[in-house]
């Protein structure tokens, strides 16, 4: 291919946006609207899963010792407990200090009602905090094989739930995913179809003076790829202003959830997004014109 | 230059369009070819570009047979033919320059050589002004000339022109017939399916007539056969 | 039945199309109209069907001031007009005989009446055979004849016909002509556009001759004028 | 209208879907694609609202009455407050079922530290179940109000955040449905707008034979219609699959969110889903091709 002719190529794609508004406008849109959604949906699913991760990280399995265990052997199994791969942390609580926190966590209202006794006293324990809330039947299987525990306390309930709601939500943001992104690719290789079907007239004629596939394909490759770009550009500018801005208005808005919540930076959400979403847009316009155009050569 | 062997095209529907032509044109001969509306000189000439294939029959043209060649050639075999189509068949939304200039694009002409041949071109079929005009802003006439330089422009040794008159006044018919035949004298082989039956009598050259997808008549030097 | 009164055409890019018409043309004339290809005359035909509005001058056409017809009324305006484009103008995803029965659809014609008008009138531009084939199954010649039958089939009051042989041999120009004549004295008024010397200058009807958007000749009984 | 223009209309519209075939399949794709998002968009939002709404009917106001007060007293505050709006269901807890709940719920494994005497016996009260969380503090001010309660405990907490919850969720939802459906017209319009621009040419030409504006229209008004129909029906049929497997496959795969999760069922989803959707898609069907066509009428 002459240099002049690959220049030629490069500004016939360009022209042929400018010479097809409505179609360029049409693919830009759809493209962006499909990215749109997607970037959306995306950006809730990743802080959903933050949020319930971060849920998990506060589950604990407590442990209460024999009630005539010696010091010594406490720390002993505080050392043997965290050196198991799916503890994240582990943390002594004192028989005082398990008492002061029932009574504000447990009694509330009722807490008159008890003396200055502490009912707890037998109640020294470690908090263990795991990796991973699935992962808590395996820790307490080895926890019952040492020597000096009395009782483990696992939170079978709380646990379960998140790790049930976990596994859900990741299930069903896969599915929204992917039928979103079928959806969007669909779509798209629909309104690059139409479009293309309406030069299939100027193909042909260009096939009939004697111009190769490559020639003809070459200009509406580069368009279907620069309308991607463009197409996948806008709604990610648009959705990094909405993101941040509708953070701000939650947290700002919901104060209470703000403790529960904690939302991702759209920083870390971006660094995945913006790659996907401009894999996308370019990868359809490329194969959707790519395609298209090869229905038509056969002249 | 160009050979049919017992060529025959059926479309679809209705009766064949042609039916068993065979055909001998020698390299740079001048070839009128009349006929009633329908009987077969489009097909004819859309068989020659290998924009349709024959349903049966052997066409060799510039030395390709058509029936074997291969999908991958067909862009280097449409190089040597310059066409003008019966409905002209210009890039819409392309200028009058662009759609002639596309043509010797194809062939990879230096820019520089293209940027002398395209108006050179246009100012011969007497569009010098109109060269920056959309099909659509042109008379029909305009048109059919802008059609008329594009399959001249790349000097293409076979020249198929199908009507190329049609919406020509006479003047101006005749200087494009003129035209045709200089480039005939500079050695392209020419292929004219025309209506205008003052021309074809006055230029006497070869006139093959068809009806009902034959020839029936094919005179050196002829001229339009009237039935009545 | 069509007057212009100082009619000016310009488009938004070269020089005027027309420039300055006057013209009269009474109920029950048969005019044709030639000159240059792009001297004006699809311009003139396109402003008497009031698809184009003139830059300056006053057209009436049929009684009706073109410069005061409201947008709801020109379709009543153009049913009593028949038009054969340079370019067609065929419907081209309907077959022939949809194309025809269009025009009759449009003035409701009762479908009983419908089904023996369309056919005779196909037969008669020579295409009964070919009422279920589409625009892009028929040679030029052929959508040509389609386009005419559609202009007569409603038998208007005022025809207007933009080359309606420039596709057609001559023996199927000279029945189309005919067929004009046959109509013209039924009393359509006719207007023709052509480049056909041959068939003006044996009619012997009003001819009205453009040069680059003026009316440069005038004749009752007139001939085609040749510069050389 | 003639009777037999009517009938040639109608025919018309429909031999336009099968003329222009690939717009027709772009068509019903985009009008389908977008109902289907909205439709399964629409039933997820539904069910979060549900279950959220669900999770509030549990929460309780609870009551606690003076130490010297009679049951008659009881009776009488009793009655009061069962005649306020906001209260949905009240319940009599006395001393010994308190402390029965207090030790199941709430010691857990700390309860054989305590001996079997009530530490609760002051502690009879009124359980109040509200129609809606967010009236919570308007049912306080009243009952404080109240002679011979001592104390009223409001769970401020999780009253809080679930009514937050609630009404994000709610903003969340009717952003997200407003976006899908502004997203939806967008694109379907944009493919109706292709589609007839492909068809300017034959709009022209009618108009020039003298067709009225209305006869030109009317065929493509009624395939926009049709088109939205058949767009909107498909979807609405696979979703009401997808949605009745999935709940299934929840409700057997996640036995332990059962408890926490009510769905709704297809019939409540659908009963609104339905004409919402047939009235997205024969209203952009009419519109779009009674806008787009309008654009070329023109001539
Ligand atoms: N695509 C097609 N499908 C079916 N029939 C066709 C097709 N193209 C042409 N025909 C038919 O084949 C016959 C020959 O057509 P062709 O275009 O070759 O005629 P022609 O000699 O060029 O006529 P004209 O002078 O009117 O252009 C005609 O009867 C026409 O109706
Ligand atoms: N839409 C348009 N925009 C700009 N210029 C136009 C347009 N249509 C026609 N013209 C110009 O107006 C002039 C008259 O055109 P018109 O079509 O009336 O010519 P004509 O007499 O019909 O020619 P022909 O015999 O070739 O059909 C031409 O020079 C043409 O280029
Ligand atoms: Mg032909
Ligand atoms: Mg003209």
């Amino acid at each position: 291919m002459r240099i002049s002719t690959f220049g030629y190529t490069l500004k016939q794609g360009l022209k042929n946006i400018f010479r097809n508004k409505i179609f360029s406008l049409a693919t830009i849109a759809t493209i962006g609207a499909c990215v749109f959604l997607f970037g959306l949906f995306y950006s809730v699913v990743m802080n959903f899963q933050n949020i319930v991760k971060e849920a998990q990280s506060g589950i604990a399995v407590t442990v209460f010792f024999d009630e005539d265990i010696s010091d010594e052997r406490i720390r002993e199994i505080g050392d043997l407990i965290s050196l198991r791969a799916e503890v994240s942390n582990i943390e002594f609580v004192s028989a005082d200090e398990a008492w002061e926190t029932f009574k504000r966590e447990e009694l509330g209202e009722y807490v008159e009602t008890f003396g200055d006794d502490n009912p707890l006293d037998t109640c020294a324990n470690f908090e263990i905090y795991l990796n991973d809330v699935s992962m808590q039947d395996a820790l307490v299987t080895y926890l019952e094989s040492i020597d000096g525990i009395r009782d483990i306390n696992k939170s079978v309930i709380v646990a379960n739930i998140l790790s049930s709601m976990n596994s859900l939500i990741s299930y069903v943001s896969i599915g929204i995913i992917f039928i979103l992104l079928a959806v969007s690719i669909f779509l798209i290789s629909n309104t690059v179809a139409i479009g293309i079907t309406v030069r299939k007239e100027e193909i042909s004629i260009m096939k009939l003076i004697g111009a190769t596939d490559f020639v003809v394909r070459s200009p509406f490759v580069i368009e279907g790829i620069l309308l991607g770009l463009v197409g996948a550009g806008i709604p990610l500018v648009a959705i990094y202003f909405i993101y941040n801005n509708v953070i701000e208005y939650v947290v700002g808005r919901f104060t209470i959830l703000d403790s529960l919540l904690t939302f991702l930076s759209a920083k870390t959400v971006f660094s995945t997004l913006v790659p996907i979403s401009i894999i996308m847009g370019v990868g359809i316009g490329f194969l959707g014109s790519f395609v298209t155009v090869r229905k038509h050569l056969k002249v | 230059m160009i050979i049919l062997e017992d060529v025959s095209k059926s479309y679809s529907t209705g009766a064949p369009a042609l039916n068993g032509i065979s055909l001998h044109i020698e390299p740079g001969e001048f070839v009128f070819i009349v006929g009633d509306s329908g009987s077969g000189k489009s097909t004819l000439i859309k068989l020659l570009l290998r924009e349709l294939t024959p349903t049966s029959g052997k066409i060799f043209v510039n030395k390709y047979d058509l029936s074997k060649l291969k999908r991958r050639k067909i862009p280097k075999f449409r190089r040597n033919i310059g066409v003008v189509f019966q409905d002209f068949r210009l890039l819409k939304d392309r200028n009058v320059y662009e759609n002639v200039a596309f043509a010797q694009r194809v062939i990879e002409v230096p820019p520089r050589e293209m940027r002398k041949n395209v108006p050179s071109m246009l100012s011969m079929v007497g569009l010098a002004e109109k060269y920056k005009a959309r099909p659509r802003e042109l008379s029909g006439g305009e048109q059919q000339r802008v059609a008329l330089a594009r399959a001249l422009v790349n000097k293409p040794p076979i020249l198929l022109a199908d009507e190329p008159t049609g919406n020509l006044d006479p003047k101006n018919s005749w200087e494009i017939m003129k035209l045709l035949e200089e480039i005939n004298k500079s050695g392209t082989t020419v292929l004219v399916v025309t209506h205008n039956r003052e021309i074809v009598n006055a230029m006497r050259k070869r006139v093959i007539t068809m009806k009902k997808g034959i020839i029936v008549s094919d005179e050196k030097k002829g001229g339009y056969i009237d039935e009545d």
